[in-house]
């Protein structure tokens, strides 16, 4: 009963591709009508999917922002044409607008990230970082979560820092192009597992995969396999199924009784490591089964 | 190569083709529009309503100024790549310049009111419209790679005057006297979005322009043939400079239009809108060289692909087939214009 | 000339061919033979069909009704390259040669001679200098083709149709662009040819200089075949009543109007060699017309009187010297400015320069005199139609209207139409720059009368010319030029004779 | 309008402006890369080494392939924006057969040896060029937007392909007998790596083909004046498909060697790589009229481009500056460029 519209990032990755997934089984399961569309990362886009979803008459619209300022007035918009906004993923600056707020704890998973990167690594030498597309808070959010687990080994030293987007080219790239300046690294972290496994292609080709460890986040097959294969040390697994899952049956509960269920609008949800020891347990896509 | 030359002693008789080529163009663009809107319309009960078409028009703006610049530099025999990019660093501009700016010096932060905005954005699109033309018509750098260079300068700008953020919240205090600069994206004027309004008016001034000014008939004559405009005593480098500028005019509105819709601006907005401003102008019948090409063609290529695009989502077709079909459009449509005009110039292309 | 020769056996013949583009009846079936070793001279006013039928023959474009006979056996031919393999090879009317290649690639383009490591560029260098020495041209086969001059060009367009070894070599206006010397040349390698036994097809609208050459002459008029005889029975006079049904000449110096002060003077103008190869292309010349008068200016291919009369309209810039109109200074100002005050350029290649291809009769008409039909902000349509149809009127264009295609037009026509637009401006003094070039006799008759006609209410006419039969007919005075300089200066009773000797023209009959 | 014709009476003479201009457009790009690496290795002192040139080189190998199909499209006086996109496609299509074809109705799974995906591979960008080519030489598309309807639909093709997934771990199984497609990406033969040797053999084959065969003259040829061309029997229409398919197995080749340097293909790569392409070419010194360029040029603009980006990497500038120098870069080189040609067309542009 009733149109629910999902709209996420870019399914052309495979952590936004499941987000959807996810979305939208719920959204059946629980007897609604669901469609799910992309604004990948344009927030033009994004408006017009909201304006497209006022069209559409929709119940509700679960939102992974395009951007934590630039989404606002598309919320604002939905908000005033009295659909109730469920944002997953990503926050926006302004409290009060989205119905629930739907995160992974990125500083939390940062810092567990980090925490076993010194782990695989060691705790003296020189290291590099791949940050994410600078326009995401995401990027710094995790960039700062690291720094502040990683100062305080004073023997580890930040000897590069590129920005590669979360693309995995470029991460291939930029990585090739460091190992130029610094041959003497020691271990790679990363924003997320795209750039981390361009890293890794980089390194596999110059015979430093050894000497170079290497570590991710968000938790995606590819990097699963990774890890399998013994090629990264381990990845920060975003919740994602479970989130886009609590976010729309919050949804339908707040359709039902107005009322999502949650006590807060944000909602943080801790992110889980992986690692060479518990990798069996991933049994879908971004699930790991406890 | 050449378009004209000889090729043309050998033509059709005037009239005939003529009108004919003007009701199978015209009629294309229209007939398109036509099928997209009964399609979706059999296809979803909530596109044929009064409120989608103007929420779609509001979309088609964004796009459709773009068109209407990139037309005019179209026309003139050139092509503008960099719109997509000034559309980006105007809305940043303005963003900026809505969040007050700091003078150091003199310790003062000052909140220039929202028409000043307005025209400081529109005079940075102008510059960077100048930039292109002086480029082109002075330093003779092909269109293409003037435009192509001022792309990634733009968008590199932009970039680096937020750092890569968004400027959020652009709505103003009233305490400081410049609030208002939503109202461009958000309100309406007899029910129908402001964006919409500023699209119709500056598609009707380019069409008066176009038809009746003196200006008008130098862009087609120097579209046609440069050189012998040139000898009629028309000033070709001076058109083609306006050309670029007003096409930066253009891509500034749209940014302002867009950052007003969204209240906010971010670096990375407008990114491939070239492409799509492109597709308009192509659909709606004009030739990529020069001297052909009438607002009323691009108004209705614009509207063919924002309404297709919505259309798509509206009825929830995944955002992969929406890709495919939107190169697929282009094409036929395309493939059409150039049966319209392919009798003229089958050997040259 | 020999009109002594036998009637060759025919080794090439168009039966009964028609060709319609669309409504328009190129050809209406006609019959056209070619003889073994001997010269046929097409002629026709413009868009008779001449190149039309030349297409046909040579494969470029299939007929739409008709068939070509090839010794004796009925061929088709699918493209030009069937038709060459066939032995019949075509120099076009319009330059075809790709600009940004040396002249060798260019002679060789699509039949290139192949090694088995590749083109054998050696050899085909060595052939190309056998031809250019043929030839008598100086030509490096190295050289790219858009460094040549217009009439050089054509020598390869020409050299490129003699490299075939054809058996029938079929010449479309192949001497447009030469002049007198280099057609000497060509005229003793089209002999050379016939003795070999090529049959050639020859088609110009020069026609005292066609009957130099020919043996056979066939009129073609509306897609029509309207008369064929032999050399010995045809004379000019013949040719012209069969090709326009009347006798045309192209008109006296008017007379019995006030010659008024001066118009247009010109003083020491220079203007350097646009590649910057250090010598001036117009040296240190000075003239001047008066308001009514009409100066000629004779000279050869490269004498410098485009640059001359491109100069003076604001095209070029000068390196020295000043043009003064009415006594007022106007170097230095823009070709719009130039206008404003009267001085216009009616330019030497009406495709390229002259039409703008996208816009009707009527906008090109009134595009150099806008600023008559603004009223306010906006164009006047009313305003605008009245220049036009007082433009078409006053200039005998024949066309459906204001509103017809410009490619409708005949190529007489559209020359008419960039007459027109320049005098629609209302000049004091206009420069026309071969303004005969590429029309019919017809055609060039009416440009001229209309030339003398305007000249009568004071217009100041100054106009290039490469035909000396041209400066014999509407000029006060004719201006010889020769290497940027005036080498002689004549009145309107001077010899053709007189005339070439001064442009440095070898006097060959 | 035209770039032909009597323009020509007013140029040099013969020989001396040949040379010069020869000389100049080398030295031009030759220069810029003699600069650029100067600099770079004053600034760092990890630049100026064999390795990082080797790797440098590696990443230049990507778009200077991209860059011979453009050469040889540009050639023609057409342009390809869907070389980008036509990469992504064959990538994710190699990544597909590497990972085993299903066929259902016989329950087998076919694991094809690298040699055959390779081989398929290229054929798939060879039927994507031919759409192109037939687009665009029978159905008198423009090469503008036949190629860019191309462009979506491939992206779109690769995202429904994938479902938006990347494939992953391309190097196959011994067992399976299709190890060996890393060998591109990874491995070097005398310590060259094997993308860059692939870029080498194609240009020089590229190199040998534009100046030695006699297809090479018929592209200058119809480049340089169409219907001259066809007029002389040069087949333009096949010429011009070959062109196009030759383009689309450049970047299908591309697609294999970035695909196998990544061991991954996603559906997304090569996004917008057609304007680095295209700018390689320009910067190299060909005209996008069509009939001027040579494949030396366009690799010394592939490395001018390839060898700024990284070194800007390298002494860590930051990415939006590396956006501004790019752009300035692609206008700078083709200033020269037109100053370069521009005595000969001053007038027509
Ligand atoms: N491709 C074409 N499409 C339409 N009409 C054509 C075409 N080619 C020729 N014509 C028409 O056919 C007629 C004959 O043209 P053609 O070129 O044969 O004349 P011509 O006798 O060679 O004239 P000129 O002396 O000017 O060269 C003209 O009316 C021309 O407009
Ligand atoms: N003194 C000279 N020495 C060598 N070349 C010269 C000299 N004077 C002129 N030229 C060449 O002649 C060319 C001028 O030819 P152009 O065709 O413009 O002259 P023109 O008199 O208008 O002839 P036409 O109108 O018959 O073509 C220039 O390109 C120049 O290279
Ligand atoms: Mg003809
Ligand atoms: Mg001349």
């Amino acid at each position: 009963d009733g149109l629910m519209t999902i709209i996420v990032n870019d399914p052309a990755n495979p952590y936004w591709l499941t987000e959807g997934n996810v979305a939208k089984e719920t959204a059946e399961k629980l007897g609604y009508t669901a469609s799910v569309s992309a604004h990948k990362g344009d927030t033009n886009t994004e408006s017009t999917l909201i304006d497209t979803a006022i069209t559409n008459k929709s119940v509700a619209i679960i939102l992974d922002p395009a951007n934590a300022d630039g989404s606002v007035g598309a919320v604002k918009k939905a908000v005033d044409a009295g659909i109730p906004v469920f944002l997953v993923n990503a926050e926006i600056n302004q409290e009060g607008l989205a119905k629930a707020q739907l995160v992974s704890n990125n500083a939390q998973g940062a810092a567990l990230g980090a925490t076993q990167w010194v782990e695989s690594v060691g705790q003296s030498g020189k290291y590099a970082e791949l940050f994410g597309n600078p326009a995401d808070n995401n990027a710094a959010t995790r960039s700062n979560g690291y720094e502040t687990v990683l100062t305080q080994y004073p023997d580890l030293v930040k000897a590069a820092k590129e920005v590669a987007d979360w693309d995995r080219t470029k991460g291939h790239d930029k990585m090739q192009s460091m190992l130029q300046a610094n041959p003497d690294i020691i271990g790679v972290i990363s924003g997320n597992d795209e750039m981390a496994l361009g890293a890794i292609a980089a390194l596999k080709e110059a015979g430093k995969l050894a000497q170079v460890k290497v570590g991710g986040f968000d938790g995606s097959p590819d990097a699963v396999a990774a890890i399998k294969a013994g090629e990264m040390q381990y990845t920060v697994l975003q919740p994602v199924a479970v989130f886009s899952a609590e976010a729309v049956k919050q949804a339908d509960s707040f359709i039902k009784t107005g009322k999502t269920g949650a006590a807060t609008e944000k909602q943080l949800f801790d992110c889980l490591l992986i690692t060479k020891d518990n990798v069996d347990k991933y049994t879908g896509p971004f699930t790991l089964s406890q | 190569m050449s378009v004209t030359n000889a090729k043309t002693s050998q033509a059709a008789p005037a009239k005939r083709s003529f009108d004919l080529g003007h009701l199978l163009l015209e009629g294309r663009a229209f007939f398109a529009l036509i099928v997209i809107i009964a399609v979706f319309s059999f296809l979803s009960p909530y596109y044929f309503t009064l409120n989608n078409f103007l929420i779609m028009a509001s979309h088609v703006a964004i796009f459709g100024l773009l068109a209407i610049g990139m037309l005019l530099v179209i026309l003139n025999g050139g092509i503008d790549l960099s719109v997509g990019s000034t559309l980006g660093l105007c809305g940043v501009v303005a963003g900026y310049l809505m969040k007050g700016v700091t003078l150091n010096y003199f310790g003062v932060i000052l909140y220039p009111p929202v028409w000043a905005v307005v025209v400081l954005t529109c005079a940075l699109g102008a510059l960077i419209g100048a930039v292109n033309g002086v480029l082109i018509a002075y330093l003779r750098v092909p269109a293409f790679v003037a435009t192509l260079g001022v792309l990634y300068c733009a968008r590199g700008f932009a970039l680096l005057m937020t750092n890569g953020l968004t400027f959020n919240n652009l709505s103003g205090r009233p305490e400081l006297g410049n609030t208002g600069f939503d109202w461009l994206g958000f309100n309406r004027l007899f029910g129908v979005p402001i964006g919409v309004l500023v699209l119709a008016t500056l598609a009707i001034l380019c069409g008066i322009m176009l038809s009746k000014s003196a200006f008008g008939r130098w862009l087609y004559a120097s579209g046609g043939n440069e050189r012998a405009a040139d000898l009629s005593g028309v000033p070709v480098k001076r058109v083609k400079i306006t050309v670029y500028v007003l096409s930066g005019i253009c891509a500034a509105i749209a940014g302002l239009v867009l950052s007003s819709q969204l209240t906010s601006a971010g670096p990375t907005a407008g990114t491939t809108y070239e492409l799509t401003a492109i597709a308009a102008v192509v659909i709606g019948g004009a030739a990529l060289t020069g001297g052909r090409g009438t607002i009323r063609g691009t108004m209705l290529g614009a509207f063919v692909i924002g309404f297709l695009s919505d259309g798509l989502v509206i009825i929830g077709v995944s955002s992969y087939w929406q890709t495919v079909f939107t190169g697929a459009v282009i094409v036929l449509a395309v493939l059409l214009n150039s049966i319209q005009y392919g009798g003229r110039r089958a050997k040259s292309a | 000339m020999s009109a002594t020769d036998q009637i060759g056996e025919v080794v090439l013949a168009a039966r009964n061919i028609a060709k319609s583009y669309g409504n328009v009846h190129a050809l209406k079936g006609v019959n056209f033979e070619v003889h073994r070793g001997q010269v046929t001279t097409l002629f026709g006013e413009n868009g008779a069909g001449k190149s039309t039928l030349m297409k046909i023959l040579s494969g470029v474009v299939q007929p739409t009704s008709g068939e070509i006979i090839l010794d004796g056996k009925p061929v088709v031919f699918s493209s030009s390259s069937h038709a060459r393999d066939s032995g019949i090879s075509i120099i076009h009317q319009e330059l075809s040669l790709a600009p940004n290649m040396n002249v060798r690639d260019n002679i060789f383009m699509g039949r290139e001679i192949m090694t088995s490591t590749g083109v054998d560029f050696a050899e085909e260098e060595r052939q190309t200098r056998a031809l250019m020495a043929e030839l008598e041209e100086d030509i490096d086969p190295l050289t790219l083709v858009e460094d040549l001059r217009l009439g050089q060009q054509q020598i390869v367009e020409i050299a490129r149709a003699l490299s075939v070894n054809s058996r029938i070599l079929i010449m479309d206006e192949p001497t447009s662009a030469l002049s007198a010397t280099e057609v000497e040349v060509l005229f003793k390698v089209i002999r050379d040819l016939k003795s070999k036994g090529v049959s050639i097809v020859y088609i110009s609208h020069h026609l005292e200089e066609a009957l130099q050459i020919t043996n056979h002459a066939v009129v073609l008029r509306d897609g029509n075949m309207t008369a064929y005889a032999e050399r010995k029975d045809i004379d000019l006079e013949w040719i012209v009543r069969n090709m326009v049904g009347e006798n045309f000449d192209l008109g006296t110096p008017p007379t019995g109007h006030a010659i008024g002060d001066v118009a247009l003077s010109v003083e020491n103008l220079c203007v350097p060699d646009a590649a910057g190869a250090g010598y001036n292309v117009v040296d240190n010349m000075s003239l001047s017309v008066r308001a009514g008068e009409v100066v000629c200016i004779y000279g050869l291919m490269g004498a410098g009187r485009t640059e001359l009369l491109e100069c003076v309209a604001g095209r070029l810039p000068a390196s020295s010297g000043r043009v003064r109109l009415k006594g007022q200074e106007v170097s230095g100002l823009s070709i719009a400015e130039r206008i404003d005050r009267g001085l216009v350029l009616v330019p030497e290649d009406r495709q390229r320069d002259g039409l703008v291809q996208t816009m009707s009769v009527g906008q090109n008409l009134s595009l150099a005199s806008i600023g008559n039909f603004v009223r306010g902000l906006f164009t006047s349509r009313s305003a605008e139609q009245a220049i036009v149809d007082e433009a078409i009127r006053k200039v005998h264009i024949k066309t459906d209207g204001g509103a017809a295609a410009i490619g409708s037009l005949s190529g007489g026509n559209q020359q008419k139409v960039v007459i027109g637009k320049m005098l629609a401006t209302n000049p004091e003094v206009i420069l026309l720059d071969e303004p005969s070039r590429g029309i019919d006799i017809g055609a060039k008759s009416e440009v001229f009368k209309l030339l003398a006609e305007r000249a009568r209410s004071g217009l100041a006419v100054i106009y290039s010319t490469s035909e000396v039969g041209e400066c014999l007919s509407i000029a006060h005075r004719i201006i010889v030029m020769r290497r940027g300089r005036i080498s002689a200066e004549f009145t309107s009773d001077v010899t053709k004779e007189k005339i070439m000797a001064a442009s440095g023209e070898s006097v060959a009959h």
